[in-house]
């Protein structure tokens, strides 16, 4: 026998060492000049890298972005970039310039159509599609981050972090890089002496920059009440009356959108109407949504955990930290992989809108020639398996689906779409686009955001389909077409079929919960404006000025 | 543009003293106008509407609506702005009440 | 053609007329006396000082000299586009020399404009629209956008614009669309005393006959709904 | 709190629902009404479907019991821009005022300007709309503009809300001449961010405007609040007689004006030099706490 080889089982620490070494030999210490940033990431950044750039869903390290896509494509290249958010132009300039070639990551937003072209072109290979959770898992996988470029709100003298409210996906990083040898640094929007609290220790982080201009967060979630339209407020009625009201939904949800928005806006009048009030939307995994202030005003809202921040929202959560997640400091720390875990395990509901579904209730936002991937909508939109604690929404949905002897719950998840969009659009179709973008993309998978069969209930202006309570394929498909309207699927139906579904309560239509089209009136919304959103909040709420009309 | 017509039986709306209006043509938006047609078993319908190839859509909600309401001898006109099949339903509700004096 | 000729062939008998930045004043000898004149040159984008200085000029002669002729001189682009300029409410100064014009008018001043080479939107409404009538040259370019910038914000093909152009005074940019629109009383073929003078002769007439130019839309075919639309509004019934 | 939930949104509401908020219920009667109209025929030529009232509302009724005209324009349809047919509805209602003499004319503005489908005839007939403003004045009518619907007042509406007796304006009301969209295009960026909200609102809003004095009164966006601006106003209203002396002073107040602040860009910057302490707080400021604000201010 041989003696064994002699394995060395510190490499990413050496490898590590010699990076901070070439960077020293550069003359840095921890604290790196702005203008000499690109000396720093060419000296500790290698070819063949993985390198997470903080892109989140709002706060962007765009100036480490733009730096990196400005280091030399002969000194750094074949990096495989690993990122929750493609957000900024930078972001997709690594790949044009061969700086990268590949990329596994969330969402894409604004840079979708730019990134599918990159794919026909075949210049940049895309690992995966995931949901932030998976991603965020994967970083302790096999797809840990050798550099990690962050965005801070400030640093103090010995490298401590203060995240602001915007923390988002920042611990997740840092945590996977820093404890497997990787390095760590950040841009930071300030130094200050004395940070409000430490949300990443110093000995976590290699350098920092003061970064020239502060970093980019954008207003996500911020919806104007002023284009909530008169259908919205119809569905929302339906949704509160005929699911909130009837499973007793306490922990929940909301996606994106004015669906959601008219929602919120209808807790404080509607909702109260219904005597509602402590008895539905009490806890929420929710980014402090501008539209809630109304709701949490009226004491409808005990507490939310967030994904991240809101832009203006900052004095308004603060001033209300019974309900917000906030710090010693007064300030609130958000947190991506925990408010995802929360919303994947903690919430009885989640109710989103997409842009297609089809007969199955598969559901996607997926458009031709756009790769835009949905964040964190599936953890969501999903029913985890592994739950194990029961709450009365839960049991109810749970034995719709299963009977009265179902040996475990049901997340409801819900679908709220206006069965045409804009420009006529069909939201229900026989073949989800995503199908098609599959195929030009050669992806393993099309990108269905929800799969149908985690689909508890689709709301459109004609009614409300419980598909816990089909029993077979047909009774779903035919549930689908019963409150998809006018559109080519929903003219489809089966007339009798759906007027069965109707009998037995599987197909509900507003007049069957006692509402009265016409009484969708914008006066129920609490807010009709983003000025009265302001009032709400005694002043505390300060929009950015592209929401302003004063 | 498109100009459609149609005509659909309906149950008498009953007489209304005075036409009315619901609406504004704006973005996703229409305006109707309700007012005494000549036949009380009938509804008549005439449509401006600024997107093309959407007869059969029209056709098929606006048939939904005389079936369902109350709208025999009535002569509606409409000038659309790309609403969409919601709104259109929900609109004709509303004018067809403002018609008949606000009873529900 | 330069100022100096236009003035030179609109008043042969003599003119003291100065330009200060864009505007001018003064004075010019007609046939029927003496007239002020005022205006503005080189496409001037009228901003606060113009307007005010035009009005200025106006209210002066209708304090200085009662019932002397005004002729306008329009050569404007439209209104000075400026943060700085909204910011102290543009409209408003454009609107006070509307009201010095109409002053004049009300005070006996008889008023014509001459469009010398561009009339455009607000610069024109200012001062030029509020004459008694308005006449341009045959070479002047009278609108409110050209057709290319009209076919971007409406949305409608430049080529469908061009053609409708070609039929409808509506919007087709061009002083013969004002003239059958009512907007402007005639167009010269060059500058001249005896058109001037036959003008003045004519601003006393069309001063007391009101605002026509509905009524001279109607006759020259160009605007067929407006006469009609505010007559049926005065003899709707039940009023006041 | 519920003071949101009170208030009827004059910005949100259309051109009807004004009226209806504006004037004693159930005095209004409509001329030309939309079963009696015809759309616009130069709209259908560009293939575009028309209103019945061709974006304007005119008619008579009462304020206060006194007999009132009103012109109501819809920002929703084409934005409130004028047409043919649109202007001439206003221009007849303004010449009928002009002999009928009833207390007030009411103008709700709420437009771009000019209805560029029909820009001929939408700006000639904005040039009759200014003479027959100042005609129905010379005959003793006030016109009151009131401004707060999502258009503004822009364009030749600009300069003819500017004509009126008097100007009522909400926060969320703007009055200008060109549009923030059409400086930045033409200008760039720099002089003009029009994405930049609350920039545009220190320069063209409500607000500025009543600081500055180019609007009579400042109300709160709500259909009772306009109608009380508007009754209040009538109440100690005199319509003066067009004069050179009023004209003189006006000019000499302009030019003082912009001796004063003709090189200033921002709102800002105006309300600092006006002697506000801190200009910052204006955009927040209620309705009444800038009114108070205004009163104190050095004359």
């Amino acid at each position: 026998m041989n003696a064994p080889h002699t394995r060395q089982w510190d490499t990413l620490r050496q490898s590590r060492s010699r990076r901070l070494e070439r960077a020293a030999a550069l003359g840095f210490g921890r604290e790196i000049p702005a203008e000499r940033i690109i000396d720093l990431l060419e000296a500790v950044i290698q070819p063949g890298d993985r390198v997470c750039l903080e892109g989140n869903n709002q706060k962007q390290a765009d100036f480490l972005s733009e730096s990196l896509a400005d280091c030399s494509p002969e000194r750094i290249n074949h990096l495989s970039m690993v990122q929750s958010v493609l957000a900024l132009p930078s972001h997709v300039d690594l790949f044009e310039r061969g700086l990268a070639n590949r990329l596994d990551f969330s969402f894409s937003g604004p840079q979708g159509a730019r990134l599918a072209k990159l794919v026909q072109e075949q210049r940049i290979e895309i690992g995966a599609i995931h949901t932030y959770l998976e991603l965020f898992g994967r970083y302790f996988m096999d797809l840990t981050p050798n550099v990690a470029l962050i965005a801070a709100q400030a640093a103090d003298a010995e490298g401590n972090l203060y995240l602001g409210p915007n923390t988002e996906d920042t611990p997740a990083i840092v945590e996977a890089t820093a404890f497997k040898g990787g390095i760590v640094i950040a841009q930071v929007n300030e130094r200050v002496e004395k940070l409000p609290r430490v949300d990443v220790p110093a000995d976590w982080v290699d350098f920092t920059v003061l970064a020239p201009r502060p970093n980019y967060i954008e207003p996500l979630f911020t919806r104007d009440p002023a284009q909530i339209t008169e259908v919205q407020v119809l569905m929302a009625m339906m949704a509160i009356k005929g699911i909130y009201a009837e499973y007793g939904v306490t922990r929940l949800n909301h996606g994106i959108g004015f669906d959601t928005a008219a929602i919120e806006l209808l807790l404080p009048t509607y909702a109260t109407e219904l005597g509602l009030k402590g008895k539905i939307c009490t806890h929420w995994a929710l980014n402090p949504h501008p539209t809630l202030i109304p709701a949490i005003e009226s004491g409808f809202v005990q507490s939310v955990h967030s994904f991240g921040s809101e832009v203006g929202m900052e004095a308004y959560v603060a001033a209300r930290s019974d309900v917000f997640f906030t710090g010693a400091d007064g300030s609130m720390r958000s947190n991506r992989a925990f408010s995802q875990t929360a919303g994947l395990y903690a919430c009885d509901m989640f109710i989103g809108s997409t842009l297609q579904m089809d007969l199955a209730g598969n559901s996607s936002t997926a458009t031709l020639g756009r790769i835009t991937g949905f964040g964190g909508a599936p953890n969501m939109g999903s029913d985890p398996h592994g739950r194990r604690h029961a709450s009365p929404a839960w049991l109810k949905a749970g034995r719709e689906a299963g009977g009265p002897n179902a040996i475990r719950g049901r997340k409801l998840v819900v679908q709220t779409v206006e069965t045409f969009r804009e420009h006529m659009a069909p939201v229900f179709v026989e073949e989800l686009d995503a199908w098609k973008l599959q195929k030009t993309m050669g992806a393993d998978l099309p990108p269905i955001m929800i799969y149908g069969d985690d689909v508890s209930h689709i709301v459109t202006e004609e009614g409300i389909a419980n598909l816990l309570l089909c029993r077979t394929p047909e009774e779903r498909e035919q549930a689908i077409r019963g409150v998809a309207g006018f559109t080519p699927v929903g003219m489809a139906r089966d007339k009798r079929a759906v007027e069965n579904l109707r009998d037995r309560g599987i197909v509900r239509r507003p007049e069957d919960l006692g509402i009265d089209p016409r009484q969708a009136s914008r006066d129920l919304l609490a807010a009709r404006s983003v000025k009265d959103l302001v009032r709400w909040s005694g002043g505390l709420y300060a929009p950015p000025s592209r929401f302003r009309n004063w | 543009m498109e100009t459609l017509e149609f005509r659909f039986a309906s149950p008498p709306a009953g007489t209304a003293a005075d036409p009315a209006l619901c609406g504004v043509v704006g973005s996703g938006n229409l305006e109707i106008l309700i007012r005494a047609g000549d036949d009380p078993a009938a509804c008549q319908l005439s449509i401006k509407t600024s997107a093309r190839g959407f007869g059969q859509v029209w056709q098929a909600v606006l048939g939904d609506f005389a079936a369902g309401h109350a709208a025999g001898g009535t002569q509606v006109a409409i000038n659309d702005m790309g609403a969409t099949p919601a709104v259109v339903t929900l609109r004709l509700a509303q004018a067809l009440t403002e018609y008949r004096g606000g009873a529900q | 053609m330069s100022l100096n000729d236009i003035l030179t062939a609109l008043f042969p008998a003599g003119h003291a007329v100065a330009v200060d930045r864009q505007v001018l004043t003064g004075t010019a000898e007609t046939a029927g006396g003496t007239v002020a004149v005022l205006g503005t040159t080189d496409a001037a984008a009228i901003d606060h000082r113009m307007a005010l200085a035009l009005a200025s000029f106006v209210l002066d002669t209708v304090d200085q000299h009662p019932g002397r002729p005004l002729v306008f001189l329009v050569d404007t682009s439209g209104q000075a586009l400026s943060r700085g300029q909204e910011l102290l409410c543009l409209n408003g100064s454009l609107a006070h020399l509307a009201r010095c014009v109409d002053l004049a008018r009300r005070q006996g001043h008889p008023s014509i404009a001459l469009v010398t080479a561009n009339a455009v939107s607000g610069g024109f409404l200012s001062f030029g629209l509020m004459a008694d009538q308005a006449y341009a040259l045959a070479d002047a370019q009278v609108r409110v956008m050209d057709l290319r910038a009209m076919a971007r914000v409406t949305k409608i093909a430049h080529e469908r614009l061009v053609e409708l152009a070609g039929t409808s005074p509506i919007f087709a940019p061009g002083a013969d669309s004002y003239v059958r629109m009512g907007g402007i009383a005639a167009i010269w073929p060059a500058p001249s005393a005896e058109l001037l003078a036959g003008a003045l002769a004519d601003a006393a007439a069309a001063r007391a006959a009101g605002d026509r130019r509905q009524a001279d839309g109607l006759a020259r075919g160009g605007r067929q709904l407006a006469a009609g639309i505010a007559g049926a509004v005065r003899n709707s019934p039940a009023g006041a | 709190m519920n003071a949101p939930l009170a208030r009827r949104s004059w910005f949100e509401a259309t051109a009807r629902a004004r009226i209806a908020g504006l004037l004693d219920a159930g005095s209004f009667s409509e001329w030309l009404p939309p079963a009696a109209a015809q759309p616009s025929p130069h709209l259908a030529q560009l293939e575009l479907p028309g209103a019945f009232d061709d974006g304007v509302v005119i008619g008579y009724g009462k304020l206060e019991k006194k007999p009132i005209f009103v012109i109501a324009q819809e920002g929703q349809f084409m934005g409130g821009a004028v047409g043919e047919i649109h202007g001439a509805k206003i221009v007849g209602t303004l010449r009928r005022a002009a002999v009928e003499k009833p207390a007030a004319v009411l103008f709700l503005i709420d437009s771009g300007g000019v209805r560029l489908h029909e820009a001929n005839a939408g700006l000639i007939a904005i040039s009759e709309i200014m003479r027959a403003v100042l005609d129905a004045r010379a005959a003793g009518v006030p016109v009151i503009a009131l401004v707060g619907g999502s258009c503004g007042a822009f364009g030749g509406m600009g300069i003819v809300a500017k004509l009126c007796s008097a100007i009522l304006i909400s926060e969320e009301g703007r009055l200008a001449l060109s549009g923030p969209e059409v400086i930045e295009t033409v200008m760039g960026v720099e002089e003009f961010d029009a994405k930049d909200r609350a920039l545009v609102w220190r320069v063209t809003g409500g607000k500025h405007r009543y600081l500055m004095g180019d609007c009579a009164a400042l109300v709160d966006d709500d259909l009772a609040a306009f109608r009380t601006g508007a009754a209040d106003f009538l109440v100690a209203w005199q319509e003066p007689a067009p004069s050179p002396a009023l004209l003189r002073a006006a000019q000499q107040s302009l030019e003082n004006r912009l001796a004063a602040y003709g090189e200033l860009r921002d709102g800002l910057d105006v309300w600092a030099a006006l002697g506000i302490t801190d200009p910052a707080a204006v955009p927040l400021l209620e309705r009444d706490e800038l009114v108070a604000l205004k009163e104190g201010l050095p004359t």
